[in-house]
């Protein structure tokens, strides 16, 4: 047991902070920053900023130089995803590409792909969108309908994907669909993933508001649009091994940087609670609101110790397989203790935008609300805990 | 002994339901939401209120009004949970009840028909956001009948006619358009309410001469006892939603809602949503015949809704897979809803420890025990 | 709305209650009585007791005259539940024969049976049991085993059943059995419920200690047992019909009595909160104790009022049907609420017999374990739930 | 970074899973229940405490001991758990601590080797049932070196040699047959101990000169790491045999595990327990490199144990059906076990108000927040 990182990494935990505290303006670390931008203000400062990021050296910290990545360890990485949670760094404007299709291009692209996706896709010069989900295809993906006939040199795509993270933002798609007809009863046969160009004439896409009266969603539609047959990635008919693998990719990670979120959101939750009246005195003394911050602690923590269990498997080589499918589990259900624990702590105040002492609370509602759909999308908690009883703990199917 | 509505309880029921489905749906709900500047009243819904007598309920029939009891008003509280339904009925209900326990003849006769049939709009402010719900939570402040304080969190007070604001002494009728009152509009998450801060500061206020800390904290508990009805309104509409939402919704070949995880869920949220349509039924029915238990009754009940509509109205996103985490679907209605009045007039925290307070620090034959029959003692019904 | 009973109901209640206090000894009230009592020393000191209650008219509330009943109403019924809890009477020693047997015989059973097992049924002369489970036939009743086979005017019994409540004290066993042989593959054909002697040589019962170490349930063996061919209820081969008939009569029940008894339970795990030592002051006094309380008082008075719907209900002569299978799934839950809000108040003490106070807890122990079985015998807790999402919600199997 | 056993430690673990496995199994165990008037220290399980080193672990070699650090008496524990190991380890152990952070040169001399060598058994009374952990709740008062007070629920008294007391001012040692020392047994659920009270009245002491408050503090928290680590074996003791069970047993003509409803619970305890497990790593390793956060480290370890094996323990029972009901079940052993451990040293819910007295009342920035490399900034390994 040694929690300590290496020199090295530490040398780059300094490195990295200095930057930071040079290159990220202290009024872009606040939360009211961002509440009172639009949301295309947001996205562009955001990008702006993650270029400039990029430009000095801090993106792709694990992967190889040679396709325009830092060359660093998986602690490096760590390091990283804990350094920009901790300062409050703007989140990444490609989240999907950079965690999902990069290490999939690296695993299964050819050497011009890795060479024109990768670097692009680091300097944000392109976004990435996925486009899995459709409307009738959820928990269940491989019920996905979407087609892409080949034509020539071409396939052309028809179908709808929906829940698209970034659908008014993206470039370009990696996207699933059938490229040759069905096969009988084999519904995961017959698909390809595919590369789309997203400002064509054949793809239009649209916002989806969300809840929270925001629309970080959107839908897709694909209406003859077309897509050169060189943009397969992993080969034509491979695509749900493609897509597994791809997914396999969130299993890796640490969720260090999830942690560090989630805990800040739980300092936050306790100025609130420092801050309102209770009874003539502090919510953060009652008794009962106590255990309810104290129990989201706890699973805070626990959080924490799973990702230093995570990254020494990582370090050390090891393939954790399904059993790190427990991590998504772990985090989104860790949110959701700590947002519960801001609902019971605001109380009837939930839900306005600030408390009469002038603190803001847009972020921190707009987060508890967000917690809900994390426990939906990228496998819903459900076929999550089915993963688990199965793969894990071997239960018959 | 029957533990049930009566014929005329269901036919209000009735009443209310057929005039949301047919009049007042989720799309009436929806321009509310898309539209936050308005005043947050549907002038027809508003009309209606007033014309099939469902402001009327608890007004006595010598103020013109109907003179029913604290169940019918939460037969309608619990189908306008279940409708989503805005506008200040609840605050002018409140209005009326506290000029009926703690008014004057004169206050009464002045206010009163006016209340019952539309014309005049409530509000109240009768605790603190937060705190504990008893008469100790009052949030103004009045000496020789001006007020003062900063009242937070109060429904509708920007379309309101007529205040009712607690303070240490009592009960206070407040004109919200004299001088030295400022109401100044909040935004609610919640849009089926408008929400604003009501700033007095010297403003005059005329006592209702009834208003001891007992009458008070009836009102405190009434006020709850509405919003448990509502709140069961919302969890059972959510979770009847969801079951009817998972029975078509396939995947892996089949309705999610065949599978078991979800089955045993939808089941254990039906069976509390049970519970708390029973105790929002019978904290109504203590008030009316004057229960023993019935402080317990209504900490019961308002204890047992906040839980499962908080329960039934997360699963109903849960369990509706991204479409409920849209703006497009109805969910957010009944989430939202819930959210605002999960912690009105004391979350179920502060409920259970009341509870507790009743039962725990009194003596273990003390009468807030209740059992079958218990109304027998009290001789009233 | 209206929860006063009709005169000639109360009038009842005086009259039982008047001969509780005449007939009930104050010693035989208290908990302590019986946990100094071996368990047959119990057992005959409690059917003594309910034999003189049956004599003076106290037996069989609703049951119809004619048979031995008092001809009384469901609502008398329920009150004679109630006045037993709440003077803490000694439970029935003929639990199943009462609850099940007696229902069914006389909605089945010929005028011969009606007449000869009534009676002495209600008068503890003949002590049932009950014969359902198996070992590879628990939550799945249809799996069950045991072999009837028809000789003459006899059947002969060969099998093992389990889970049998006071198999050490019965005279007769109502027991389901196969008496043809298996039917391809209709699990529920061919069986029939029998009614056995227990005082014959092919029978045989075992003790089974249960976790609190007591032994309320039993196994019994038969191996070549006889029963006559006119000791079949509900005819042969309706067998599973007769069983289900059988079951579904405990869902009539209001549960008022299962109240009445987990609310005294309640009120002696608060007496215990208030004698016990929490940081120098009551445990009652500690506010997360006081959720715990208070949160199992809720579900207690909620159990309540259930009982009042199903009692009304029930005197409107209305079928609950599966509605009412939900009963078993609150009472059981609210038997564990209170159960769980006395392990935390006790903490480390819980399993100690008494408290330095004096306070006896040795029954308040025996009903928090006993309340774990209570969500498994008589359907699991599994089971139940799917009964109601999919007789009660509607939800597809 | 290595958030993992040691090699040591992991062939530490393997010695007593093999023992446990080969020497001491549930039929041991269950010769206990089935005899509890027997002293409840099976002599060959002791003899082989001691020749393995399991009770040297934490004793200074100086003193004869192994010198190991509490994460290895800790992977002890957690076998003993999982295996409902008897007999008193822990009192043990727990005196030689008490010694080695209080103990003078003397006391250290003269004990920790016979403890070491399980010449010497030791029992512990640090806490007042119920009471929060913390120095406050020592059981006895002392005055002159002599000591009175009833010291309840203490675990195997009546077979100590030497007792650790903690009084108002510290900690002393007792020696149980000395004049003014009285041990009653006292009949536990849990038939893995065997319990005791101990009366004191004008008993002699020896104190341990260096018990301040901050080392009573330690020793509490370290009791509770320990104790954490015990439930934490238990808990994954639980899951595994219910896993396997429901694998096999067979109902409506498939496995009861293929169940949804049963999967889902079992994943969920799955999760639980791996948090635990590293919480109760975590918390064991903060107190040997003094971390920052140790004490912070010790309440969640102690709350999220709790939690889960009481969590664990149930399902077993419930996902064994009837059999797991009954006497001849192994189950019993590890419900019984964790009932009597869940709330030892501090129950759950106090470790929590633990865990906001010392991040919620403290100043966001306390150097009680930890994070990754926080060890860096204390400069220890």
């Amino acid at each position: 047991m040694d929690l300590r990182h290496s020199e090295k990494d530490e040398q780059f935990r300094a490195e990295f902070r200095a930057w930071l505290d040079a290159s990220l303006p202290q009024e872009m670390r606040r939360p009211e920053f961002w509440a009172d931008l639009s949301e295309e203000e947001s996205f562009q400062t955001r990008r702006t900023w993650e270029k400039g990021k990029a430009q000095d050296g801090f993106a792709g910290i694990a992967w190889p130089t040679e396709y325009g990545g830092r060359g660093g360890t998986p602690t490096m990485k760590a390091i990283y995803d804990e350094e920009m949670a901790r300062v409050g760094a703007p989140s990444t404007v490609n989240a999907l590409g950079l965690a999902f299709l990069a290490p999939t291009v690296m695993a299964l692209g050819t050497e011009e792909q890795k060479r024109s996706i990768i670097g692009p896709l680091l300097h944000c010069d392109v976004i990435w969108c996925q486009g899995f989900s459709e409307p009738g295809a959820g928990s269940d993906l491989a019920a996905l309908q979407m087609r892409a006939e080949p034509q020539g040199e071409e396939y052309l795509l028809n179908g709808q994907k929906i829940w698209t993270t970034n659908a008014m933002h993206g470039d370009r798609i990696f996207t699933l669909a059938r490229t040759s007809t069905s096969d009988g009863g084999k519904r995961h046969a017959g698909m390809s993933m595919l590369l789309v160009d997203m400002h064509q004439p054949g793809v239009e896409s649209r916002p989806l508001k969300q809840m929270t009266g925001a629309s970080e969603f959107g839908e897709v539609f694909f209406t003859d649009a077309t897509c050169p047959r060189s943009d397969v990635l992993g080969g034509e008919g491979n695509g749900w091994a493609t897509a597994m693998l791809l997914l396999s990719f969130e299993r890796g990670s640490s969720a260090i940087g999830q942690y560090t979120e989630f805990r800040r959101q739980w300092d936050d939750v306790v100025d609130v609670a420092r801050a309102l009246d209770r009874d003539g005195r502090p919510a953060a003394q009652d008794p009962v609101l106590r255990q309810s911050l104290a129990a989201a602690l706890v699973e805070l923590e626990c959080l924490k110790y799973h990702s230093w269990h995570v990254l020494t498997q990582t370090t050390q080589g090891r393939d954790l397989g399904f059993e790190a499918s427990m991590t998504k589990i772990m985090w989104s259900e860790t949110f959701r203790r700590v947002s519960d624990s801001y609902e019971a702590v605001l109380g009837t105040a939930f839900g306005v935008p600030e408390l009469g002492s002038g603190l803001r609370l847009e972020e921190l509602t707009s987060l508890a609300m967000w917690s809900r759909s994390c426990t939906i999308w990228g496998g819903s908690q459900q076929v999550q805990r089915t993963v688990v009883a199965e793969r894990v703990l071997g239960l018959p199917r | 002994m029957h533990f049930q509505l009566t014929d005329e309880q269901r036919a209000l029921r009735d009443a209310a339901r057929s005039y949301l489905r047919d009049r007042f749906g989720p799309r009436q709900v929806r321009a509310l939401y898309e539209d936050p500047d308005s005043d947050g009243v549907p002038a027809p819904l508003w009309q209606a209120l007033g014309e099939q007598g469902w402001l009327a309920v608890l007004v006595p029939e010598e103020h013109d009004g109907i003179g029913l009891g604290l169940l019918d008003a939460a037969v309608l509280a619990r189908e306008f949970g279940a409708g989503t339904v805005p506008g200040p009925w609840l605050g002018t209900i409140l209005v009326g009840e506290a000029l009926r326990l703690a008014g004057s003849p004169e206050q009464q006769a002045t206010h009163l028909p006016d209340l019952a049939a539309g014309g005049v709009r409530g509000a109240v402010a009768l605790l603190r956001p937060g705190w504990f719900p008893s008469p100790a939570g009052a949030p103004a402040s009045a000496r020789d009948g001006v007020l003062s304080g900063r009242l937070d969190l109060v429904d509708y007070p920007s379309t309101a006619d007529l205040l009712v604001v607690a303070a240490q002494d009592g009960l206070y009728l407040v004109d919200p358009a004299a001088a030295g009152v400022t109401v100044s509009p909040v935004d609610a998450l919640d849009r089926t309410t408008r929400l604003g801060t009501v700033l007095l500061d010297g403003a005059r206020g005329e006592k209702l001469p009834g208003s001891t800390p007992a009458v008070v904290q009836d009102l405190l508990d009434r006020a709850a006892v509405l919003v448990a009805n509502d709140l069961v309104g919302i969890a059972r509409k959510a979770v009847t939603d969801t079951v009817e939402y998972d029975k078509t919704r396939v995947q892996f070949g089949r309705p999610v809602g065949s599978f078991q995880a979800l089955k045993h869920s939808l089941a254990d949220l039906h069976i509390g949503v049970t519970f708390a349509e029973h105790a929002a039924t019978y904290s109504a029915h203590a008030a009316d015949v004057d229960a023993p238990d019935r402080q317990l009754a209504a900490s019961i009940a308002k204890s047992k809704a906040a839980d499962v509509s908080r329960d039934a109205t997360g699963a109903m996103i849960q369990f509706h897979g991204g479409i409920g985490y849209t703006w497009e679907h109805d969910t957010h209605f009944y989430f939202k809803r819930s959210k605002r009045l999960e912690a009105a007039y004391g979350d179920a925290a502060q409920h259970r420890e009341r509870v507790a307070r009743l039962l725990v620090d009194q003596a273990p034959d003390s009468p807030a025990v209740s059992a079958v029959g218990s109304e027998m003692s009290a001789g009233v019904a």
